[in-house]
This record gives structure tokens, C-alpha cells and sequence, in this order.
């Protein structure tokens, strides 16, 4: 039982994460008044770049990119999805904290190698607007640790079942709505989507991946989608005890995502931080303090 | 005559003695040094759990000398061992270019030597004599390279200077009040001590501690001189002697003072605990963003050591089990990962011909792979990212602070962002990117360079996957300061809200890496590409200007940098200014006429005449 | 998607995918870039086809030149049809690239682009519709279904003669040669 | 037992002798100081075991004390004397070779008849007596500033003569008064008669008289003669002038106001005026740019230490006082004679002229490094044991007010190292003109040697030392116990 679900997480997250992706086309067509690819289409891509002959720029560019994916289906070793959650027992919140370095990391050591000034901006982008959510991201985090005081994601998960979702419980309504304000900048959709800004900077850190890579990095984006909704699906709308469940609070999220990347256009990266520093920022800092004041 | 007698006089002998052999024969003398920093590692090692105390000298005035060895004395001994034995082997190399070697090798030998016999102190006085020992040769070693090294040292010294005198004023006024300057009897002495005078000594002692662990508002002198020294001394400098500081403030926090009066030391929101961890906190936040800020790739690795020793000073401050046992990793963690990194950046140096600029270096992974490798290690282990020491002893830190004070813990997160930023600009503008004409030549890392940083990058990841090893010796320390006992696994830890299991995380880790890997090598061949058959909008490579590093982060340092001035430094360079002006302004008194001199003879005495007159004191 | 689609995908995957998966890089320094935009949003909706835009040839399966081809771009031509990943393929708009077009007497076009790269498919036209582009792409489809799509082959193998080629009109090239060159040396 | 009165006869004698052991042969005037300060400090040695058990009374004459004048050599009078015969022999070792032009016979005469003048004022017991040597000492020290005969050393000789001549009148006249009211000269007397006597009676001839010796000893406001005087003086010169004489002259104040007035009311007033000296000092130096001038400046920063440290008046800190007076005598005499070769191979006084000269004469850098950092008082040079006793000692009082002089104390030892580091940075750090490497002569060498070992060996042995400066301070501080043993 437990070895499957070491073995199927990971492939269940890849999934999920491809059929966003092809989701995520499908009704930005559909929102655009048009046909749209069929859901599959991400698939079929990655099979097609499977097949490539790319060019690789050295060691590190093979590594960074391989160390990124890891890292990230590592994170859904820790993340419940309803109630498998594998490796739940290895580590809590912090862990999963600094897992989700090794992602962004290894992306940025793979697109340095790659020798390409366009994917050096990205990176640099990348980690600044990574730094603009993750001030009130990690205040968020640590008002709901404080408030439920464990470190364990399963057990704010479990606690939840209790309370009921965080979101609508009264101390932490606050930092409920910094997490949602600051959600698109996690997901890397539209209004905070400079880092791979396709026009402007030749999609950024992708610019010379190709072929194998460019699958790679498909996945990767695949899997940063599913664990950003995962996350806030388990912190603040109580996950699941059903997968099914979960699937279907996930799919909400996406949509509510999605819809924010239909409408908006792109912000600039100063901009963007400013954004995320400034309101998000502080209704998180006041909803930790009503936790630190009111919680135990 | 026990070890650590031993320990000492062949330290100090060996300095000397290798002062005299480079007079001789150079070879002779690197040889000589090699081996004598290796046989102090072993002399530390054969010393492992051991507990003692020796009077080895009287001569003082006869108060006792005291020489004593315990396991916080052990772990410190033998990091600053390890890490000099490693910084002597990497500068065979680098110091061959350079002048007044045997100078160099004394002077670094005196320095680890001297640490040495600080952290074996078993009384102040030993300590202090040991302390100012180091200090200066600290200092001789800062100003070695000339030039802006001078400031640097200059800065140094004399702030580490004012900090010793004020440790000498607690050191003696602890004297007065009890006679004895044992550590183990003034613990005693302590307890029924004024809460008034416990403070002042937190006080003068924090003083002297701080300027040596650079804690905000006393770093000022650090950035330039880690930038400064010659890198296998930056090496020492960042690893192990400012970490002296931070066996100043257990000893004093913990052993002098005490636990139990420690923690209810002060007022209630003005408690040392709680003014310690502050600024621990702003020792994190402010260093971590102006890092952001240096071109100079020394001067970022400075600025960071100054951050991570904010890190260390929040869990040595906040006085649990716990936290301790997470300070004091990651004072060994950051020993070995900011090492490595001075080393790999010194390496850099040497073979570009000392050029330390982030913004015209570039590529160079493809001529130096293995001080690539070893920065990449460092950089994870300093970002904290799983599999490496840092990340343990972070996480340490963390679960410790989390529930008491989540803002604390916040601006440690937050600066592991900031840290994330600065890391990866060193790494990208130094190694990734592409390589400058000018470049083109560079050559790999010679081995004396590469075997420190294998050693050091192998440390880091061995202390990351079984942190077990470490934490044991860990235990006894954060035990025999008052603390209660951990649950340590050779993989992890079982804390009372939650568990770490490393070697669960590495195989997950590893098997992910495999499993990614094997996926890349279902897909088609990759065909290797030089960095000029790169894209480039269809046109060919420009050379030399197609690399992005000049102003890396600059959207956000317009933002953050007006709030980023020092405002410390520039307090301290004030306060040298007035010297200099009231200096010269009292100097005037003394004006060449001789009238006035015998003015002032005259005046002499007509005061004391009117003090007389007026208030008939005699 | 009918059974004998399905029994493709299961068939040759691979195949199925670089058909449905055509990543474009477009050249648009031509006139036929302003058909383009019409073809990739949303009245003819080239995505439900797969086809995309992407913004580096290191991304993209397929190559449309826009239109003429001038000797400064023919430059920037070769080297981004050199740094695509194989197998890729390259379609051509409008009359221009074929036989010069209304350009057939300037100094400063070139007349045939099949001399300088290989060209799987040309759409003739001044300037060809979106319909017209669809028509090409289905006709690709065709060729690659026969693997008759093998310009990137036919560009390894007689790379020594486009090389020449591209020489003689542009001069010296500002890159190595992408695979050795026989007859020289 | 040897008579101590050799201890002055002898240099005396041969003072006077140099001419005409000059003319019988040149070389060997070189030598006379060379064997009589050896002489001397052979005698001391010897004489150390018999003093630290009684001091010794010599009635010279015959007279018995308050009618005659006695010498006393007690510990504090045997160090001194000690003191001197040792920095002289070095410093004579020094002039072997560093003095070779100019009036070779009159320096060398000069020189005797300056450490004869300072052996008397510390071991004589009487107050004229006192005054004669100290004459001696001032007019042969005015002579031996001008000893370049340039511009600026016959015009610092000039204003130390003034000054000095003004101090000298001031203590004539406070001894006058003492004769007036006592009708005796000897110390012994008058301090034993001294309770008799109304308290403000004796203030005129004490500030009289310590106005007086203040001069020579460089407290604050009276010491303006000694940064151009120590300057321009040849540096041997000024290394006994920082080393010995104004230390004698401290002496003669504490012995002064210890032993024969004994007012304790003052103390904390010398206490005051000893920081405020040691802080403009220290400042003054931190300002210049001349490195003898800066030595001159640290020399009176370490007066007002020193001083600061004999006024607290218990045995700790005067223990202190002289174990600091013992090593700014071999730090200080150190530091000039290194400079003296630096500025010698320079051409320059600047500090800015040394630069590199760590290596062009890597010895007396050494030299000037040791003395640099015993003076701050870092370990392990004999700096360290002085600072912490004097510190221990005033901390042991408890006293607010001291603690916070203490606390600037440690402040001006924070800018005295900053000067003194600055220094060494240029001589090591900064890149020089190039020349090449050429060592001080071999007597020089010998003489820095020798003050480098004894200042590493007191700062690392100081209890050597420990135990005869304790009885040394308190023969200063015990008032009875001298009365009793020269009155007997």
C-alpha cells in the first residue's frame, strides 16, 4: 500500500498537472472565443519534444533541470491529496518550505549554463517575484502554524476537519485572503507572468531548452501548477479526506486562476512586486498578529 | 603535562618553527605547516570526549592559568583544526605568486593557534590573553595584501580593539567581585550576583562578542575585511573566527551567567533574551539585502556571513534544547559551507588573476568545473536546500522559534529568499552565462585547491544526509549547558512537534533524480553545443556583450536600496572623524610660543590656588 | 478523432505528435507576416491544430518564412533554421521565396530559398489566405505521414552544397559549419 | 656589602673623566658610559636581596638624618636606579654607533651627568639634595635636546630651558617655604613633623612644588616643553628623556606628595589631572603625522596613565603604576630607538616616509612592532600585566567616579592603538620606494634585542617582576615605616 503510494502520487500529480496545462488552453480558447486544442495537447507535445534532437549546453544544464523535477515530485511526496500523503511523516510545513527552493533552483542553475542573457533576465525575474510572494506567503504560513500550532501539513489538513476550512475561520480570515490575493503571482498566471514573457524576452529562462528539455520543463510547470493549488487547497479550504474531493476543490482554484489570467494584462516586474509587498502583504502581517494575539 | 598542553605547545612552537624553516626553504616550510595543521587535527580528534581541567601556568601574578576541555570546547577546537589544516593546504597554491610567504603561513598558524587556545580557556584571563593574541595577528593578516586593505584592518582593529577593551573591564570587574577568574567558579559566584551586575557584564562581554560575531550595529568592520584578506584567510576569517564570538556568548550567556538567570535577565520586554534575538533577527534582514547590493564577490560572501551569523545568534538566544542544538549546527554548518565558498571565490581569483567584479566574470564552468561544483554545494548548504547541512540546522532554528515568536521566524524565512537572490548571483555572474573573451585561457583548479573543496563539499553533504553524526556531539554540549536532552537518529530528529527524517528525504530525493533522469534518456540524443551557437534573435553572437549580470536584481534594489544605507557605518566613520577633529583641535593647545607654555604654568597654579581659596578642599 | 486516428497514435506516436504538435517559429520580415495574426487567433484558431507560436527556433518543430527573403535576413534565416531541433520542417509563403516574386529583378533578394536551406513545403500566393496556410499545413501533414518531410535529412547530407551556397552569396560566415564539411581540407 | 653611594659616585666620576679619557684615546670614549651604567647595574642586582629585606640608610657625612643628608635605598629607589642603569646601558649600547657626528665627547659627558642627576633625585632623602640632582638631570638633558645644533633642536632646547628653569625656581621656592616652616630639608623629618602643621600652612609650598616637578614630569598643563624637545632631540636621547627622565620626575611627585605631605585629600585631584592628561595625550598624538612627536605625545599619555594609577593609592594599582612605568620605559625606549634607525634610513620624520619599511629593515620594524603593541598593552608583551593590575586595582575600589575614569582609560587605550596599528600598517602593508634591505648597524641590533626579550619576558613572567614592585609601592604608600627606618 505505502510503496504504491510513493509511486503513485508523483504520477497522479504529473497527471493532474498535464491536464491543467491542457485545461488551462482549452478554456483560455474557450474564454477567447475559439476551439481550442484538445485537452491532451500537452501530452502530445511532450511525446513530440521527447523526440527532438536538442542542443545541450553542458553538465549543468542537464542537472539543474533534472534536480528542478525532482525536487518538485519530491513536494508532492509531502503534499496530502485527500488522504495519500506518503511521506507526511519526514517532515512538515518547513520541509516542503525549502523543497519548493530546489525547483526554482535547479531551473535557474540549468537556464545560467544555458549561456543566454534572455534567460538570465527571466531568472532574475523569477526569483525577484518569487521574493514578492513569498513575504506575505510565509506570513500567511506561519500565521497558520501559529494558530493551529503544529508544523505538520496532514495535521492542519486533519484539524480543519474540525474547525472547518481556515479560510472562514475568524483569526485567520485575514491572512485566507492575502493567500488568495497573492495566488496568481504563485501560480506564475497572467498578471504576473514576466518571468516567462514570451514577447518580451524569448520566454525567458526556456529560451534555449528544446527537445527533451523543454518536455522537462513542461513537467515542471506542470508540477509547480498542481503543487501551488495543492498547497492552497490544503492550507485554506480544509483539503480532503477524499481524493475525488480534493480534485474537485482543485479544480475551482485552477478555474478561479485561470479566469484571472483571461482578464488581466501583464504587470511589470517592479510593479509587480510592489503589488505583492504592499496590500497582500500587509493584510497578511495583520492577520499573523490576530493570531498571535487572540491564539492560544 | 595532559593534551591540551600538548595541543598548545606544539601550536605555538610550530609557528615559530615555521616562521624559521621559511627562512630556509619555502617547500620545507609548506611541508612542515601541512603536516603540523594535520597533527593538530589528530592531537583534537585523540581528545574527543574528554572532560578535564589543568592549571598549566602561575606566572601571571599567580592567578591560576586554566586549560580546560569539554564538548563545546572539543567541537570548536576541532572545526578550527580542520578548517585551518584545509586553508594551509589550499594556500600552497595560492600564496606561491605572492610575497613575504613565511610571514603568511606564521601569521595564519598564530591565528588558528591562538583560537585555540580560546576556546580551551578554562579561565578569562586565559581567554582574553589568547583573544587579543588573535586579534592582532588577525589584524597583521587583514592588512597583508596592502592597499584598501589597510582601511579594512584599520577598521577592524580598531573596532575588535574597543570590543576587547570593554571585555577586559567586564573580565576584571568579575575579578574584583570574586577573586577568581575560573570559569567554573564564577559560575558559582554568579548566581548570588546583583541582577545589575550580571547585566553589565552580558553587557561589556556582548560588547566584545559582538564586534567579533559582526551582530548588527557592531558588523561594520567585516565586509571589507573579508573582502580584503587573502581568500584562504577569508576562509578562516568567515568560517571559524568570528564564530569565536559565538563561543563568547554561550560561554558567557550559558556558563557565566546561566541559564536559569539568562533567561529572566532584565525587564520584561527589554530582556537581554529578548534584545539578543532582536537583533539576531536584524542581523538576518538588513545584511541579507545589502549582499544584494555588492559587485564585489567577497564583499557579498562577507555581507552573507554577517547574515548567517544572525541565524546562529537566534538560536543560541532563544534558550531551548533545541534552538541551541540548532545554533550551534549551524555554526558548524556555516563553518563549512562559507569555507567552501571563500575558497571556491579565492580559487576564481587566483586563476583570473584576481579579479573579484561580479560584473566582468562569467562562464567559467566550463574552465573551472570543480570550483563550480564546490560553489554550487556551498550555495545549497547556504540557502538551506534539503540534503545539505544547512538546511538541518535551519530547520533546527525554525522548530524552535516557530510557536514562540513567529516574526522572529519570519525574518529568518524571509531571509532565506534574500539569500536565495544573492547565492544565485554569485553563482550565475561568476560560472554560468558566457565566458569573456579575456577568459578564455583560464585554467582549472590546481589540486591543493581542489582537495580542500572536495573535502569541505563532501562535508557539507555527509552533515546534510546523517545530521545525526554531528547532533550527538551536539547533544552533549546543548546537556552540559543546562539543557534538556534531544532525540537524536544518526538521520534526524524527533522534536516534540514533529520529526526530520534526512534519510528518508535523500532516498525520496535520489530516487526522483534517477527517475527524472532516466526519463531525459527516453528522449532523443542531445546534441552538445558551444556557447556561441546560442539564440540570438537569428543573428550571430555578439562577442563579449552577450552576458547579463550588471545590475542583476536592479527592479528591486531601485526599490530597496535608498533604505539599505549603513547607518552604522557611517555613525563609526563619524565618530573617527570627530576624534580626528577634536584630536587636532586639543593639539592646538599646544601652540610653539613658549609665553604661552609658561602661561600655562602660571595658570596651573593660579587655579589650584582658587580652587583653594574657594573651596579649601586641602 | 476516428478510429483510424486512433489506430495511428498507437501505430507511431511519435509520428502522431510531431503532426499534431507543430510548434512555429515564424520569419516575419515578409509581407505574409500580416496573415499570420488572423490564422493564430480566434477566427481560424491555428491551436486546434497544435500550432502555436513559440519565441525561439530552439522551441519549434516548424519553420514559416513570411514572405521575401532578403540577404540580410537570409543570414538570420540559416542560423535559426540551423539552431532548430531535428526533425523540423519548413514551410514557405507567398511566391516570393519560390521563384522571387515581384522581387525577381532586385539586387538585394534572393530568388530561390531551397537554394540556401531545405523548403518541405511552399504556398504560392501573393499572399497566400489563412485557408491557404491551413491547405500547406494539411499538405505537411501528408508529407510527414510519408515521411516525405525530410528537408532536415536532405540539409544534413548536402550540407557541404548549401554551405557553398551560402557562402557565395553572403561570404564568409560568422559560424562553424553546423556538420563537417566534405571536399574540403 | 657594596655602598649604593657608588651608584651616583661612579658615573659622576667618570662624567667628568670622559674628557680625558678622550684625549688619551678616542675610541674608548665611547665606552665609558657603556662599562660605568654596567657597573651600576651590577651594583643594583647585588643589591636588591639586602634592600628587599631592610631598606638601606647611608648618612652621608657621617651626620645623622635631619642634620645630615642621608641616601635612602629602599625597593622603589633601587628600582628606579635599577631602571635607570639598565635603559641607559642599552641606550649607551645604542650610541655606539648612532652617535658619530658632532660633539661625541660632550654627548657622552652629558649623558652620564643626566643618569647620575636621575640616580640621585631617586635615591636621595633630602629635599635640596633632591633639587641639586634634578638640576643636574634638567640642565644636562636642555643641552643634549640641542645636541644636532639645527634650528629646531636649539629652539625646543630654548623653550625646555625656559620652562624648566621656571619649574626649577617654582620648587626652590616651595622648598624655601618647607625650610621656613620645618627648619629641616630631610624628608624623613618633615614628614614625620608634618601632622604638627595646619593643613592649608602647607598648601602654598606643595603646589609649589609639585607645579615645579610637574614640569619635568609632564603633567598636563605644564608639559608643553616635551613633544618638541622629545622630537627634536636625537633619538637616543629621547628614549631616555620618554624612558627615564620624565619618570624620575613622577618619582619625585609621588614621592613627594606620598611620603612627606601625605595629604590623601589630593589623591583623587592627581587622579583627575593623571586621566586628563593621558586623554590629551593620547589625542594629541592621534593627530600627527611626525612619528617622534606622536611617540613624545604617547609618552605623556602614559605619564597621566602611570600617574593616574599612583594616585588611587593602594598597593594594587601603584603596583600597576610601576609595572606600567617599568614597561613605557622598555616600550618607549624601544619605539625611539627603532624610529631613530627609520627616520635615519628615511631622511623623514613624516610617517608617511616609512612606508615599507618592514622591508627594507625588517629587525628594527620588529623592534618598533613589540614596542607598538606592548605599549597598547595587548599580550603577550609586558604592556598587558601593567594595564590589567592598574585596572584590577582601581575597579577594587569601587568607586563610581573611579570607574568611569577607568572607563576612559580604556577608551584612550582604544585611540592609542589606533595610532600606534596606523603606524604599523604603513610599515609593513605600504608599498615603499624600493630601496634595498639594509639592517641598523650591530649595536643598535643588540640594544633592540635586548629591550624586545625583556619586554616579552615581563609580559609573559610577570610575576618576576610581581613581588619586588610590591614592596617597591609599599615603601611609596607606607609613610611610617620610611619615617622609621631613616630616623631610627
Amino acid at each position: 500500500m505505502h510503496i504504491i503510494e510513493f509511486i503513485f502520487s508523483p504520477l497522479l500529480a504529473l497527471l493532474i498537472g498535464v491536464f491543467f496545462l491542457g485545461l488551462a488552453r482549452k478554456v483560455m480558447a474557450r474564454i477567447q472565443w475559439r476551439y481550442g486544442p484538445p485537452v491532451m495537447q500537452p501530452l502530445i507535445d511532450i511525446i513530440r519534444l521527447l523526440s527532438q534532437k536538442s542542443a545541450s549546453h553542458g553538465v549543468a544544464f542537464n542537472i539543474g533541470l533534472v534536480m528542478s523535477l525532482a525536487g518538485s515530485l519530491v513536494i508532492t511526496l509531502f503534499l496530502p491529496f485527500g488522504k495519500i500523503a506518503p511521506m507526511s511523516n519526514s517532515g512538515g510545513m518547513l520541509v516542503i518550505l525549502y523543497l519548493m527552493l530546489i525547483g526554482p533552483l535547479g531551473m535557474a542553475i540549468s537556464s545560467g549554463e544555458s549561456a543566454n542573457p534572455n534567460a538570465s533576465i527571466g531568472i532574475s525575474r523569477k526569483l525577484l517575484l518569487a521574493m514578492g510572494y513569498e513575504l506575505p506567503f510565509l506570513l500567511v504560513v506561519l500565521a497558520l502554524m501559529k494558530a493551529y500550532n503544529t508544523t505538520s501539513i496532514t495535521e492542519i489538513v486533519s484539524l480543519q476537519r474540525d474547525t472547518g476550512w481556515s479560510m472562514f475561520t475568524f483569526p485567520l480570515v485575514l491572512s485566507g485572503i492575502a493567500y488568495l490575493l497573492i495566488l496568481p503571482a504563485m501560480l506564475g498566471v497572467r498578471p504576473f507572468e514576466v518571468v516567462n514573457a514570451p514577447q518580451e524576452i524569448s520566454s525567458g529562462p526556456l529560451v534555449e531548452y528544446g527537445g527533451p528539455y523543454l518536455a522537462l520543463a513542461t513537467l515542471q510547470h506542470a508540477l509547480a501548477l498542481f503543487i501551488g493549488i495543492s498547497l492552497f487547497v490544503n492550507l485554506m479550504w480544509g483539503g480532503a479526506a477524499n481524493p475525488v474531493i480534493f480534485f474537485l476543490k482543485m479544480l475551482v482554484v485552477f478555474f478561479l486562476g485561470i479566469f484571472v489570467n483571461a482578464v488581466f494584462p501583464r504587470l511589470r516586474i517592479d510593479q509587480a512586486i510592489r503589488y505583492l509587498w504592499r496590500w497582500p502583504s500587509l493584510i497578511a502581517f495583520a492577520g499573523l498578529i490576530l493570531v498571535c494575539v487572540t491564539g492560544s | 603535562m595532559t593534551g591540551m598542553e600538548i595541543l598548545l605547545l606544539v601550536a605555538f612552537g610550530g609557528v615559530m618553527l615555521t616562521y624559521i624553516l621559511g627562512r630556509i626553504s619555502s617547500s620545507l616550510r609548506n611541508t612542515f605547516a601541512v603536516v603540523l595543521s594535520l597533527v593538530l587535527v589528530v592531537i583534537i580528534a585523540l581528545m574527543y570526549d574528554k572532560t578535564g581541567e589543568t592549571i598549566f601556568y602561575r606566572g601571571f601574578f599567580g592567578i591560576p592559568m586554566v586549560l580546560r576541555i569539554n564538548s563545546l570546547s572539543w567541537i570548536f577546537a576541532m572545526t578550527i583544526s580542520f578548517i585551518g589544516c584545509l586553508s594551509v593546504i589550499f594556500s600552497l597554491d595560492y600564496m606561491k605568486v605572492k610575497e613575504r610567504t613565511s610571514f603568511f603561513y606564521a601569521m595564519l598558524l598564530l591565528v588558528n593557534s591562538s583560537m585555540m587556545g580560546i576556546v580551551l580557556a578554562g579561565d578569562l584571563l586565559t581567554l582574553f590573553i589568547f583573544w587579543e593574541i588573535m586579534s592582532w595577528s588577525t589584524f597583521l593578516l587583514i592588512s597583508y595584501n596592502g592597499g584598501p586593505a589597510i582601511a579594512a584592518g584599520m577598521k577592524y582593529i580598531v573596532m575588535s580593539f574597543a570590543g576587547s577593551m570593554a571585555m577586559l573591564a567586564g573580565i576584571i570587574s568579575i575579578f574584583t567581585a570574586f577573586g577568581t577568574l575560573q570559569i567554573s567558579e564564577i559560575a558559582a559566584g554568579m548566581s548570588s550576583a546583583s541582577s545589575g551586575f550580571k547585566i553589565f557584564i552580558v553587557i561589556v562581554f556582548g560588547i566584545a562578542f559582538g564586534v567579533k560575531n559582526a551582530i548588527w550595529p557592531f558588523h561594520a568592520w567585516l565586509p571589507q575585511a573579508h573582502a580584503e584578506a587573502p581568500s584562504p584567510f577569508s576562509a578562516v576569517l568567515s568560517g571559524v573566527l568570528i564564530k569565536m564570538g559565538v563561543f563568547g556568548f554561550i560561554l558567557t550567556m550559558y556558563v557565566v551567567v546561566g541559564l536559569g538567570t539568562y533567561m529572566s535577565l532584565g525587564g520584561a520586554i527589554f530582556s537581554v533574551r529578548s534584545i539578543l534575538l532582536v537583533m539576531g533577527a536584524i542581523t538576518i534582514l538588513v545584511p541579507t539585502f545589502v549582499a544584494l547590493l555588492q559587485d564585489d564577490a567577497k564583499k557579498l560572501l562577507a555581507w552573507s556571513t554577517i547574515a548567517q551569523a544572525g541565524y546562529i545568534m537566534l538560536g543560541i538566544a532563544y534558550g531551548t534544547s533545541l534552538s541551541m542544538a540548532g545554533g550551534v549546527l549551524h555554526f558548524l554548518s556555516h563553518v563549512v559551507f562559507k569555507s567552501l565558498l571563500f575558497m571556491t571565490v579565492g580559487a576564481v581569483e587566483f586563476r583570473t588573476g584576481g579579479i573579484r567584479d561580479l560584473n566582468s566574470l562569467g562562464g567559467l564552468i566550463k574552465k573551472m568545473p570543480f570550483a563550480f561544483t564546490g560553489t554550487l554545494i556551498g550555495v545549497c548548504g547556504l540557502i538551506g536546500v534539503p540534503l545539505t547541512n544547512g538546511f538541518v540546522s535551519k530547520w533546527l532554528i525554525y522548530k524552535s522559534l516557530i510557536f514562540g515568536s513567529p516574526l522572529l521566524t519570519f525574518v529568518a524565512l524571509f531571509g532565506t529568499w534574500g539569500t536565495v537572490l544573492y547565492s544565485y548571483k554569485l553563482i550565475h555572474n561568476i560560472f554560468l552565462g558566457q565566458l569573456p573573451e579575456k577568459l578564455k585561457d583560464v585554467e582549472n583548479t590546481p589540486l591543493s585547491m581542489k582537495l580542500p573543496m572536495i573535502i569541505l563539499s563532501f562535508t557539507v553533504l555527509l552533515f546534510g544526509i546523517l545530521p545525526g553524526l554531528p547532533l550527538r556531539v551536539i547533544n552533549k554540549i546543548v546537556v552540559s549547558l543546562g539543557f534538556d536532552s534531544l532525540n537524536i537518529s544518526l538521520w534526524g530528529i524527533v522534536s516534540e512537534s514533529g520529526m526530520l527524517n534526512m534519510i528518508n528525504l535523500f532516498a525520496a530525493i535520489l530516487a526522483g533524480l534517477i527517475a527524472v533522469w532516466l526519463f531525459l534518456r527516453i528522449g532523443a540524443r542531445t546534441i552538445p553545443v558551444k556557447q556561441d551557437d546560442n539564440y540570438a534573435a537569428g543573428a550571430a553572437v555578439p562577442r563579449d556583450r552577450y552576458n547579463y549580470t550588471v545590475k542583476f536584481y536592479d527592479p528591486l534594489l531601485r526599490m530597496i536600496s535608498p533604505y539599505l544605507r549603513d547607518i552604522f557605518d557611517t555613525f563609526y566613520m563619524k565618530i573617527a572623524d570627530l576624534t580626528g577633529y577634536l584630536s587636532n583641535g586639543i593639539r592646538k593647545i599646544y601652540t610653539g610660543y613658549v609665553g604661552n607654555y609658561v602661561m600655562y604654568i602660571v595658570l596651573f597654579i593660579s587655579l589650584m590656588i582658587f580652587v583653594q581659596m574657594k573651596w579649601s578642599p586641602w | 478523432m476516428d478510429r483510424n486516428q486512433l489506430k495511428k497514435w498507437f501505430q507511431n506516436p511519435v509520428k502522431m505528435a510531431h503532426k499534431y504538435s507543430l510548434h512555429v517559429v515564424y520569419f516575419c520580415t515578409g509581407c505574409g507576416i500580416i496573415e499570420i495574426p488572423p490564422s493564430i487567433t480566434a477566427r481560424w484558431d491555428a491551436e486546434r491544430f497544435g500550432i502555436i507560436p513559440v519565441a525561439t527556433p530552439r522551441q519549434a518543430s516548424l519553420f514559416i518564412i513570411a514572405g521575401y527573403v532578403s540577404l540580410k535576413t537570409l543570414r538570420s534565416i540559416i542560423r535559426t533554421y540551423e539552431q532548430m531541433p531535428e526533425p523540423k520542417f519548413t514551410v514557405s509563403l507567398g511566391s516570393c521565396p519560390i521563384n522571387g516574386g515581384m522581387y525577381h529583378d532586385s539586387y538585394n533578394t534572393i530568388k530561390h530559398l531551397e537554394k540556401y536551406i531545405p523548403v518541405d513545403g511552399m504556398i504560392a500566393g501573393c499572399m497566400p489566405r489563412p485557408e491557404a496556410i491551413f491547405v500547406g499545413v494539411t499538405h505537411l501533414w501528408t508529407l510527414i505521414d510519408k515521411d516525405m518531410a525530410d528537408g532536415y535529412k536532405r540539409y544534413r547530407s548536402n550540407y557541404s552544397a548549401y554551405r557553398a551556397n551560402q557562402e557565395k552569396i553572403l561570404g564568409k560566415l560568422e559560424w562553424p559549419p553546423l556538420f563537417p564539411i566534405h571536399g574540403e581540407e | 656589602m657594596v655602598n649604593p653611594v657608588l651608584l651616583i659616585a661612579v658615573p659622576l666620576g667618570l662624567a667628568f673623566m670622559v674628557p680625558l679619557i678622550d684625549s688619551a684615546s678616542r675610541k674608548l670614549t665611547r665606552f665609558v658610559p657603556v662599562a660605568a651604567l654596567l657597573f651600576n647595574l651590577i651594583l643594583c642586582i647585588r643589591l636588591i636581596p639586602a634592600v628587599l629585606e631592610n631598606p638601606i640608610v647611608i648618612n652621608l657625612g657621617g651626620f645623622t638624618p635631619p642634620f645630615g643628608i642621608n641616601l635612602f635605598v629602599g625597593p622603589l629607589g633601587l628600582l628606579f636606579a635599577g631602571l635607570i642603569s639598565l635603559a641607559g646601558l642599552v641606550v649607551s649600547i645604542y650610541s655606539l654607533s648612532y652617535i658619530k657626528n658632532g660633539p661625541v665627547v660632550k654627548y657622552h659627558m652629558l649623558y652620564m651627568l643626566l643618569l647620575t642627576g636621575a640616580t640621585g633625585v631617586v635615591l636621595t632623602g633630602d629635599l635640596f639634595n633632591l633639587f641639586v640632582f634634578f638640576e643636574i638631570l634638567c640642565i644636562s638633558s636642555y643641552a643634549l635636546v640641542a645636541y644636532h645644533g639645527d634650528r629646531a633642536g636649539i629652539e625646543s632646547s630654548i623653550k625646555y630651558l625656559i620652562q624648566g628653569t621656571v619649574g626649577s625656581g617654582l620648587l626652590l621656592i616651595g622648598i624655601g617655604f618647607i625650610y621656613g616652616i620645618f627648619g629641616t630639608l630631610n624628608m624623613a623629618d618633615i614628614a614625620m613633623k608634618i601632622a604638627t602643621v595646619e593643613q592649608s600652612t602647607l598648601f602654598v609650598p606643595m603646589i609649589l612644588m609639585v607645579a615645579g616637578l610637574g614640569v619635568e614630569s609632564a603633567i598636563f598643563p605644564l608639559n608643553a616643553w616635551l613633544p618638541d624637545a622629545h622630537s627634536s632631540a636625537p633619538s637616543s636621547i629621547s628614549a631616555i628623556l620618554s624612558g627615564i627622565a620624565i619618570e624620575v620626575g613622577l618619582y619625585a611627585v609621588a614621592r613627594i606628595v606620598f611620603t612627606v605631605f601625605g595629604i590623601s585629600d589630593i589623591y583623587l585631584f592627581f587622579a583627575f589631572l593623571g586621566i586628563l592628561t593621558l586623554l590629551i595625550g593620547e589625542m594629541c598624538a592621534f593627530a600627527q603625522s611626525n612619528i617622534k612627536r606622536m611617540l613624545a605625545y604617547s609618552s605623556i599619555g602614559q605619564i597621566g596613565l602611570i600617574l593616574f594609577a599612583l594616585a588611587l593609592a593602594t598597593n594594587n594599582t601603584v603596583t600597576g603604576g610601576l609595572f606600567q612605568l617599568v614597561n613605557h620605559t622598555f616600550s618607549k625606549g624601544l619605539l625611539f630607538l627603532s624610529a631613530g634607525y627609520m627616520i635615519y634610513r628615511s631622511g623623514s620624520m613624516e610617517i608617511s616616509s616609512l612606508n615599507g619599511m618592514g622591508k627594507r629593515m625588517p629587525l628594527t620594524s620588529l623592534a618598533f612592532t613589540v614596542g607598538a603593541f606592548s605599549l597598547v598593552g595587548l599580550p603577550p608583551f609586558a604592556g598587558f600585566p601593567g594595564k590589567f593590575l592598574i585596572v584590577s586595582g582601581a575597579l577594587l575600589k569601587g568607586e563610581m567616579v573611579i570607574n568611569i575614569l577607568v572607563g576612559l582609560v580604556l577608551l584612550s587605550t582604544v585611540i592609542e592603538g589606533t595610532y600606534f596599528f596606523r603606524v604599523i600598517q604603513a610599515l609593513y602593508f605600504k608599498d615603499g620606494n624600493g630601496e634595498q634591505r639594509k639592517q641598523a648597524p650591530a649595536t643598535a641590533v643588540t640594544a633592540m634585542i635586548a629591550l624586545m626579550i625583556l619586554i616579552v619576558a615581563l609580559g609573559v613572567y610577570p610575576k618576576f617582576l610581581a613581588d619586588f614592585l610590591s614592596s617597591a609601592s609599599s615603601d611609596l604608600l607606607d609613610k611610617m615605616s620610611y619615617v622609621g627606618s631613616v630616623l631610627k
